[in-house]
């Protein structure tokens, strides 16, 4: 499976997912942000990081760069597209995912480990994983805190797409167990089609035994798996 | 020319800023804050002379990038 | 030369110079200077920049070893991890701006210390700090708690370097003074150090990053000055930091490093411009000529003094090699960063700075650089303090000791701090913040760092000599609990007046113990930063040598952590507990005493005790350790209890001893091991001639005092965990 | 009463979002756009009924946490 990484100005993730993208088999290749054109390739990721530095809006100036068009296209055709924290501040400013990720409820930074629930496994991105199963990963961002409008809400629930929830490591949301403040603890979500997922914690740093388990590695699997 | 672009949080999005900052200010012992919004205020300086057109193209710029418009509106002042 | 605009007595001490100094400056110059050298000499000649005040007896610190390649007078110093790598490290302070602006104020001292480690071509791999605030009690300090680790945070976190330890300490003595130390480790090829040397007349000097303001003007002076009321009104001279920038001139430098175009290069860091080309020419014994008329600035009408004393961040001067500045551009144009070509290296031995076709600044800078004041500044030794006996003081029962000191400030978790830092990005940090040290992996190698800053400053006031030395045994001592050889230091010495003889007896004190302890560990200083004048109205800071330490770890999967995994562990303190409880972290929180005599350190006792417990560590026998300090046993062994949510059942103290002596004393040279193999650890001891007892064993989920009463582990969370955000929500 | 508080950086003060914001106008073609600074802005609903009391508490307000004074000013209109 090919994957091409974009680099944006500021992005500081996109060793991490190369990283992880090889430890579940798939062949990652960066490609810059000024690009307009990315070559034949499964799946795009769009990493983490900072990219423009956050400034104005999280996500804002990156949704404008030129290789963003060829993001747009490729999706459209059906490539799968995976944003990762910034990368899924980036898909909703782009307008490939409804909703807006709204400053933490703290108004801090938190980097941790955080339980997700796996809500959906039928999706090429989370296939390895079981409906309900609970993973540990970790989040770092300062602007996680997903909102959206009551039909857009709706919508999501309705059609399934809410793909993971923050929840307590029983497997049940409760508000300690949500670091930002999440409209209904949701931690990422699908497009109508379940071939862009965003979502703000981090499953490529929990892809090795030694540097925060290996509880992420399903996502990557689950993309070699249905991408090979 | 001047431009002045307020971007503010459409009307029932939710502003967790502005909500700690009110919680923040009736911590530091001020009453009688019902509420606090909190927005971006920017000021551009133009190479454009003509009003309108610098009005046209500070609104584009609005929609295109300075504002979310989804949960935010703007307004645009030209001097 | 543009006319002279009357240097009075007036404009010269406001430069902050003596009028020694300044007979000084007109005899290197043999005519009076204009303004714009005036504020030159100024800044060079400022502790800040030149040392004046500790020179000498920096002077005294080992800093060579067989691993070190680069000693102090870098950017940063570096040694040889193996592999063809090197291991780039540096402190750096950033205590009074972050006192006056605690965002800008700590984030632009990591922007600092990164751009002096990636300067050396190294690319940086983590950070960390030692940060002192005053009383929790104080009116501001919440709020500069708040404004410093955002501070860091947005900067490290943004820039996606790890932040991964560090330190946190109240005192009332910081009140006025905060101390924000910043530490960056980084990684280069070895034979591929860059440094800071100009060589090559006709060779270009070039500009690169973000444009020059008229920002911290001043700010070298600032630092090096002590705080009246009044300098609060030099408010505008904070500077405010751009970390998108930073890692965008990051990237750019790495890449450029990769190619064959550089000659030198050198950051932009305090006095901006000044420093950055008078240090340059000096270590190449050349001349600079600079035409400020190319100087990228955001600003109109800025003077050469202001565009030459900017302190404006993110900024990096280069001198590259002939018609390599074709590779230059074209790699700062992709970055997106200005690059402008400002001047070249010269024969003359000269700065000479010319604006709008006059050259408004002409110094010698031998002169300048060799000449700079030193001064050996009286000081008198700290007065000895009496040996505290443990049977005269307040005998808490244990448990309640225990609850007491786990939640005061100092000891109480600094996870809310922490949690604002992304110390996971680049997916390497093997040991988390939360232990003795933090462990990254060395990429595309089996290696790791481990890497920890440590300062005990209640010991340095208590005996300065003891006190340095004990910061240094500890991060030794943390390296050690990790399974790291440890292999050289970086230091941040914060101090006081050192016009003051007390204030300069502390100074003397912790550098000379500093010494000792290095050169019998073969623990080489290769870099460090010195903070003088942290004093406010006559009240100085407790001495605080911070000492940043770094080991390397051979395979990374070896290292152990500090956390009780599993019941059935044997748990054994390694070296001798006598119960040392004068200047305790006990005696201070349970007996409201800050007294006595410090715990004495015996180096030869540490460098056996050190070396036992590494083995342990690295032949697998110790499946969890942690060397004993603040607090001593009892705590050592709650944050064990803690971290890995395992209670332990613990056997009486021996006889002989008070309870709570044993419990709390802060003897030195102390671990507690954790093994399933208690009788190899206890033959490995005693074949290294190293005392042990036994304590107890891991066990259920709470601890349980043989005759002394039992807490849970819940309980003992609630209150280690619960000081920091409640303090402040 | 309502009242607005407009925090911008100070003259000379280094606005790296500003900065950012204006090379991305430039990179979407928005040629002419010869500076962008970015402060914020605040919308508050206060009890207070009298003017001059309110503009008094918000100015209040202003110092001791709407505004960083250190690198920011702020201007209050009270309506
Ligand atoms: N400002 C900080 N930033 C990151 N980590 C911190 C900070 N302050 C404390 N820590 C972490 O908290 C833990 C306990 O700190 P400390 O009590 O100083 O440890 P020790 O007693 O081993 O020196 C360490 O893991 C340290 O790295
Ligand atoms: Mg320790």
């Amino acid at each position: 499976m090919k994957a091409a990484v974009i680099s944006f100005p500021g992005s500081n993730r996109e060793r991490d997912i190369m990283m992880a993208l090889e430890r579940a088999g798939a062949r990652p290749a960066l490609v810059w942000h000024g690009d307009a054109e990315i070559a034949d390739t499964d799946l795009i990721v769009v990493p983490g990081g900072f990219s423009y530095g956050d400034y104005l809006r999280c996500g804002a100036m990156a949704a404008h760069s030129p290789v963003m068009k060829a993001v747009n296209e490729k999706s459209a055709r059906g490539t799968p597209v995976l944003g990762v924290c910034n990368g899924f501040q980036i898909l909703i400013e782009a307008g490939l995912l409804p909703g807006a990720l709204m400053r933490n409820a703290s108004l801090r930074f938190v980097c941790r480990q955080v339980h997700l629930r796996v809500e959906d496994s039928q999706s090429v991105f989370t296939n390895a994983y079981e409906k309900g199963q609970v993973i540990r990963v970790p989040v770092a961002h300062g602007e996680g805190n997903y909102t959206a409008d009551p039909d857009t809400l709706k919508k999501l629930e309705d059609r399934g797409l809410v793909a993971f929830r923050y929840v307590s490591p029983e497997g049940k949301t409760d508000p300690d167990a949500n670091p930002n403040g999440s409209t209904d603890a949701i931690a990422g979500i699908f497009n109508d089609s379940k071939t862009v997922l965003g979502l703000m914690p981090h499953p490529e740093d929990a892809t090795d035994p030694h540097a925060g388990g290996t509880d992420g590695l399903g996502m990557f699997k689950s993309l070699v798996n249905a991408l090979h | 020319m001047k431009a002045t672009v307020h971007v503010t949080l459409k009307p029932g999005v939710l502003d967790p800023q502005g909500t700690a900052i009110g919680h923040a200010l009736s911590g530091l012992g001020f009453a009688g804050v019902n509420s606090v919004r909190m927005g971006k205020f920017l000021e551009l300086d133009l190479a454009e002379t003509d009003k309108a057109k610098a009005e046209a193209a500070v609104k584009a710029m609005c929609e295109k990038l300075l504002a979310n418009t989804v949960i935010e509106s703007y307004r645009v002042e030209i001097r | 030369m543009i006319p002279n605009s009357k240097i009075t007595d007036e404009v010269v001490k406001e430069h902050g110079l003596t009028q020694d100094e300044y007979a000084l400056l007109l005899k290197i110059m043999d005519r009076e200077p204009t303004l714009a050298e005036l504020g030159i000499f100024s800044v060079m000649w400022s502790e800040h920049c030149s040392y004046k005040s500790s020179r000498v007896w920096l002077k005294t610190f080992p800093v060579s070893g067989p691993k070190v390649l680069q000693g102090p007078g870098e950017n940063a110093g570096a040694v040889d991890i193996g592999d063809g790598l090197a291991a780039v490290f540096k402190i750096e302070s950033h205590n009074h701006p972050s006192f006056i602006e605690p965002y800008q104020g700590a984030a632009t001292g990591v922007g600092g210390i990164l751009r002096d480690v990636f300067t050396m071509g190294a690319r940086p791999i983590a950070n960390l700090n030692a940060l002192r605030f005053g009383d929790p009690k104080h009116p501001k300090t919440k709020h500069l708690v708040s404004g410093v680790v955002a501070g860091i945070g947005g900067y490290g976190n943004c820039i996606g370097v790890p932040t991964v330890a560090g330190e946190t300490n109240f005192h009332p003595s910081y009140n006025g003074n905060i101390l924000v130390n910043a530490m960056t480790v980084g990684l280069a090829r070895a034979d591929r150090i860059f440094k800071a040397a100009a060589r090559g007349p006709g060779n270009r000097v070039l500009y690169v990053g973000a444009k020059t303001g008229r920002d911290g003007i001043h700010g070298a002076t600032m630092a090096s000055a002590e705080f009246t009321e009044e300098s609060e009104a030099k408010r505008p001279t904070v500077q405010v930091g751009d970390p998108f920038t930073e890692k965008l001139l990051l990237e750019a430098c790495l890449e450029l490093m990769a190619e064959d175009a550089i000659v030198a290069i050198q950051d932009m860091g305090a006095a901006g411009l000044t420093s950055s080309s008078v240090e340059m020419a000096a270590r190449g014994g050349l001349g600079i000529e600079l035409n400020l008329d190319h100087v990228p600035v955001r600003e109109t009408g800025m003077t050469a003094y202001e565009i030459m004393l900017s302190e404006s961040q993110e900024r990096m001067l280069l001198v590259v090699k002939p018609g390599a500045e074709k590779i230059a551009e074209r790699i700062f144009a992709k970055w997106e960063l200005d690059c402008a070509d400002i001047g070249v290296v010269t024969e003359t031995g000269h700065l000479v700075v010319k604006k709008n076709g006059q050259t408004e600044i002409d110094i010698p800078v031998a002169p300048l650089v060799d000449q700079s004041p030193l001064y050996r500044r009286p000081h008198v030794p700290s007065p000895r303090r009496p040996v505290i006996k443990a049977a005269n003081t307040k005998a808490a029962e244990p448990i309640a000791a225990l609850k007491k000191l786990m939640g005061c400030p100092d000891l109480a978790s600094k996870r809310w701090i922490w949690d604002q830092y992304d110390h996971l990005v680049g997916n390497d940090t093997i040991q988390t913040p939360g232990g003795d040290a933090a462990v990254v992996r060395v990429r595309d190698t089996r290696k790791a760092l481990a890497m920890v800053v440590d300062c005990t400053p209640r010991y340095c006031v208590a005996d300065p000599k003891t006190g340095g030395a004990q910061a240094v045994v500890e991060t030794w001592r943390n390296l050690t609990a990790v399974g790291a050889e440890p292999i050289a230091i970086t230091d941040n010495l914060n101090f006081g007046n050192p016009e003051r003889p007390e204030i300069m007896g502390q100074i003397v004190g912790c550098i000379e113990g500093m010494g000792e302890a290095c050169r019998a560990l073969d623990y080489p200083v290769i870099s460090g930063n010195v903070s003088l004048y942290n004093e406010t109205n006559g009240q100085g800071i407790l001495p605080t040598p911070v000492v940043g330490g770094v080991g390397l770890i051979d395979e990374y999967t070896k290292t152990v952590g500090l956390g009780l995994s599993k019941p059935g562990l044997t748990l054994i303190v390694i070296g001798e507990t006598k119960g040392w409880l004068g200047a305790s972290l006990y005696l201070r929180e349970i007996a409201g005493w800050e007294e006595g005599a410090p715990p004495p350190i015996d180096l030869k006792l540490e460098r056996k005790t050190g070396d036992l417990v590494r083995g342990l560590v690295r032949s697998g026998k110790a499946a969890a350790c942690h060397d004993v300090s603040d607090g001593g046993l009892l705590v050592a062994i709650a944050e064990m209890a803690l971290a890995g949510g395992i209670g332990a059942k613990l056997d009486a103290p021996p006889a002989g001893i008070p309870v709570h002596a044993w419990w709390f004393g802060e003897d030195q040279a102390r671990y507690v091991v954790a093994t399933d193999d208690p009788a190899g650890v206890l033959e490995a001891a005693k074949a290294a001639k190293v005392p042990t007892r036994r304590l107890g064993e891991s066990a259920s989920r709470s601890l349980t005092l043989e005759g002394g009463g039992a807490i849970s582990l819940d309980e003992l969370r609630a209150i280690h965990e619960g000081w920091l955000p409640k303090y402040m929500s």
